[in-house]
């Protein structure tokens, strides 16, 4: 398990620091709530992501129809889990749901900007082989 | 709402007409898609012929949107003439 | 968002009818036949073995696109359509290619241009397969496989006009409105020029290309 | 009961909801277990890769879980917002929200799984690869997102903007009709990318020194594979932004629903039948790279014939709006 771990450290880190920097960014502009939402979004995100890495080695070494069953009830954990700050940015006043909803893609989009950074910018590549 | 014999024949025919063609368009799109897919594998296969095949693969997509066509008409006659 | 439905139409009263102009397509179809005008000139000035950067690229379309059309017909018969497929070809790009700039639309967003080039490419297509094959031979392709099929074949051929043409006014106006209601939506911060760039560019020359192959294919289909 | 619009309008917002999570949730754990099936297979075909066939799978399902991500949001915020102005109209906005979603959130979700599977089977095959193949593969599944983007956006539409002064008979119709016509032309469209974002990770694991032909391939074919997609959602807009004559008949208001089933059905068979073609002809420039331009053509003339009838439904879509 040693690969995933390096791999979840180093997308994890990289998404809570831009969404604190972000967040800063905003909270500094007078856009409180967003800030906030930001960062409790990618909060969940990275709670997610690591869930779903715990999920995928129970995955394994099942038969296909398991592994559907199995599929989705992960997938109506990990969901119930995302949907907390949902609820709460509607509930509350100081937190924003758009803001939420965009620190929930923020693992996805880390991941996707990497990988087509290191086209555009091929002296990236030694880097990015962990 | 009223609701009387006129309006009822003209929205079912409206709803036949939608359906007409959407779910008549289902069958040739896929179709096609195969046409389109052993064509582009006949070509890898045999690049000298890729004209000869090209032709080939319009006739049969031709043919199987023929099915295609005729939803269009029928949606077209439910629409504009009943 | 307002702005999405509006076209400005100049209503021409002629001889008891109202003849109706659109004029942002007018306008905007003329700057590209201006763009195209220029590119050739540029393309076509100095001409050398050792080739300045617009030449490149007028080879470049040039050549493939004659390639194109002798491969889809044949070589003596291509030399008829080359010019054709390749002026329409780079209209189509042209077109496509100016929603890019603030304050100018796609020619393609009104239907009336798409139907109007295919219109053209189907009288073409069916004057080219009369002219090679006699019109008796022409006629008797309608009546396959049985005599009663002819009216079905004459609206396959006739709806052709319509998918060649919808498609490729479906899938600029479709990219046009997205573009512009993402770019409302997240108050044109970050996307729009990722979507501009895919929808625009990537979408406009792929529609433009298939828009040139079918219209050779038609024509193919008929003379072969 | 019948005139308590507050509860109406809660129920169509609940149905909305369970609409949007349990399909969208259903095609993702779909393609989540399609790719771990394929992993399974893998990690019994090479053991020693096992960690790189782990990791590859933890980065695709990140992205291919993003689709069901958006109908996760649709569906909270349909739970759980106050939609205060409860006018009656709201009750077919909120459903329609719920539609699009759901149906626009399942295609893409299979779709996706297809990519990560094939590129967790093309590890064990080439373990050398797996830089290429990751990229290829995030890129593959993050276009197959699309459709979904499209239904999302339309959702957000439904319930955000502010209907109450449009007519009530005629305008709720359509704004069903627009989540059907979005919702249902998206499955076609994420199935097909999925299709072939799957080709091109087989095809670049196969033979790795043709991948950068097979990215672009197989970026053409999903782009032209949208366009049933983008077709629904032109009829979406239109229906949701016309402006319409108060009309108590039944047929104006059956003939805007229709529309959009029309589009949306008619959207699902083209999709797919381009997706199949894109499939192929990936693969075979894999395998026969000197042939690519040859093929792309082909490939480009039949998705484009086997769209027309696509192009037919919308002109019906367009007919029964405009000319009824």
């Amino acid at each position: 398990m040693e690969p995933i771990r390096s791999t979840q450290k180093r997308y994890c880190s990289t998404a809570l620091t831009l969404a604190i920097v972000a967040g800063g960014v905003l909270i500094l502009a007078d856009l409180k709530p967003m800030g906030k939402g930001m960062i409790l979004g990618t909060l969940f995100s990275i709670i997610n992501f690591i869930l779903m890495a715990q999920s995928i080695s129970m995955r394994m070494n099942r038969s296909q129809a398991k592994t559907f069953f199995f599929s989705i009830g992960s997938i109506f954990f990990r969901y119930g889990l995302m949907a907390l700050p949902l609820v709460a940015s509607i509930k509350l006043a100081g937190i924003d749901l758009l803001g939420v909803v965009i620190g929930l893609f923020s693992i996805p989009f880390v991941i996707v900007s990497d990988h087509i950074l290191t086209i555009l910018l091929p002296t990236r590549a030694g880097q990015k082989q962990v | 709402m009223a609701i009387e014999g006129i309006d009822l024949i003209k929205a079912a025919s409206f709803l036949g007409a939608g359906l007409a063609m959407g779910l008549g368009a289902i069958g040739p799109g896929v179709g096609e898609g195969m046409v389109g897919a052993k064509a582009c594998e006949a070509i890898g296969k045999n690049p000298g012929e890729a004209g000869l095949l090209t032709r080939t693969m319009l006739v049969g997509q031709a043919v199987s949107e023929s099915t295609g066509i005729y939803s269009l008409v029928i949606a077209l006659l439910l629409l504009f003439v009943v | 968002m307002e702005d999405l439905g509006r076209i400005h139409q100049l209503i021409v009263p002629f001889m008891g009818r109202d003849l109706t102009f659109n004029l942002d397509v007018i306008v905007m179809t003329w700057i590209a036949i201006a763009a195209m005008l220029v590119f050739g000139f540029l393309a076509s000035r100095n001409r050398s073995r050792l080739p300045g950067p617009f030449q490149v690229l007028g080879e470049l379309f040039v050549s493939q696109l004659y390639a194109l059309t002798e491969d889809a017909l044949d070589q003596e018969r291509g030399k008829a359509y080359r010019p054709l497929i390749c002026a329409l070809f780079m209209f189509l790009l042209f077109c496509n290619w100016m929603g890019l700039f603030p304050h100018m639309h796609e020619p393609t967003k009104d239907l009336n241009t798409p139907l109007s080039l295919g219109l053209m490419g189907f009288v073409i297509a069916h004057y080219a397969g009369i002219k090679q094959k006699g019109f008796k031979e022409y006629a008797k392709a309608y009546f396959q496989p049985i005599f009663f099929m002819a009216p079905l074949n004459i609206i396959g051929e006739l709806s052709k006009v319509i998918s060649i043409s919808f498609r490729l006014f479906g899938n600029i106006m479709g990219g046009s409105i997205i573009v512009l209601v993402v770019s409302h939506l997240v108050f044109s911060l970050v996307l729009p020029p990722f979507l501009n760039a895919f929808f625009v560019i990537f979408i406009g020359a792929i529609q433009a290309f298939v828009f040139t192959m079918l219209t050779l294919v038609y024509i193919s289909v008929q003379v072969n | 009961m019948l005139n308590d619009i507050e509860s109406w309008v809660k129920v169509a917002a609940f149905a909305g909801a369970g609409l949007s999570m349990g399909l969208g949730a259903i095609g993702a754990a779909i393609g989540e277990g399609f790719a771990a099936a394929k992993a399974n297979d893998a990690i019994a075909r090479s053991p020693d890769s096992s960690g790189d066939i782990f990791k590859l799978m933890l980065v695709g399902q990140a992205v291919a879980e993003t689709a069901a991500i958006f109908a996760l949001v649709i569906g909270v915020i349909l739970l759980f917002s106050n939609f205060s102005a409860a006018a009656p109209i709201s009750v077919a906005a909120l459903l329609g929200a719920g539609i699009c979603m759901g149906f626009g959130a399942m295609g893409s979700g299979v779709g996706s799984g297809f990519p990560a599977g094939e590129a967790c089977e093309g590890v064990s095959r080439q373990p050398a690869v797996k830089g290429n193949l990751t990229t290829n593969m995030l890129i593959g599944s993050a276009v197959s997102q699309t459709p979904a983007i499209f239904a999302m956006v339309v959702s957000f539409m439904l319930m955000f903007i502010n209907y109450s002064g449009a007519p009530l008979h005629p305008t709720s119709a359509a704004l069903l009709g627009a989540g059907f016509a979005t919702g249902l032309a998206a499955i076609g469209s994420g199935l097909g990318s999925g299709l072939a974002a799957g080709a091109s990770c087989q095809g670049s694991a196969r033979q790795p020194l043709t991948s950068a032909n097979v990215t672009i391939i197989m970026l053409v074919g999903q782009a032209v594979a949208q366009t049933p997609s983008i077709f629904g959602l032109l009829i979406s807009f239109v229906l949701m932004f016309k402006s319409y004559a108060p009309s108590e008949t039944l047929a104006a208001s059956i003939a805007l629903v229709s529309a959009g089933l029309c589009i949306g059905f008619g959207g699902i068979g083209p999709g797919v039948g381009n997706g199949m073609t894109a499939q192929s002809a990936v693969g075979w420039v894999a395998r026969n790279v000197r042939q690519e331009a040859v093929l792309m053509r082909t490939m480009l003339v039949g998705q484009a014939v086997s769209q027309s009838t696509a192009i037919y439904a919308m002109v019906i879509a367009l007919a029964l709006i405009f000319l009824i």
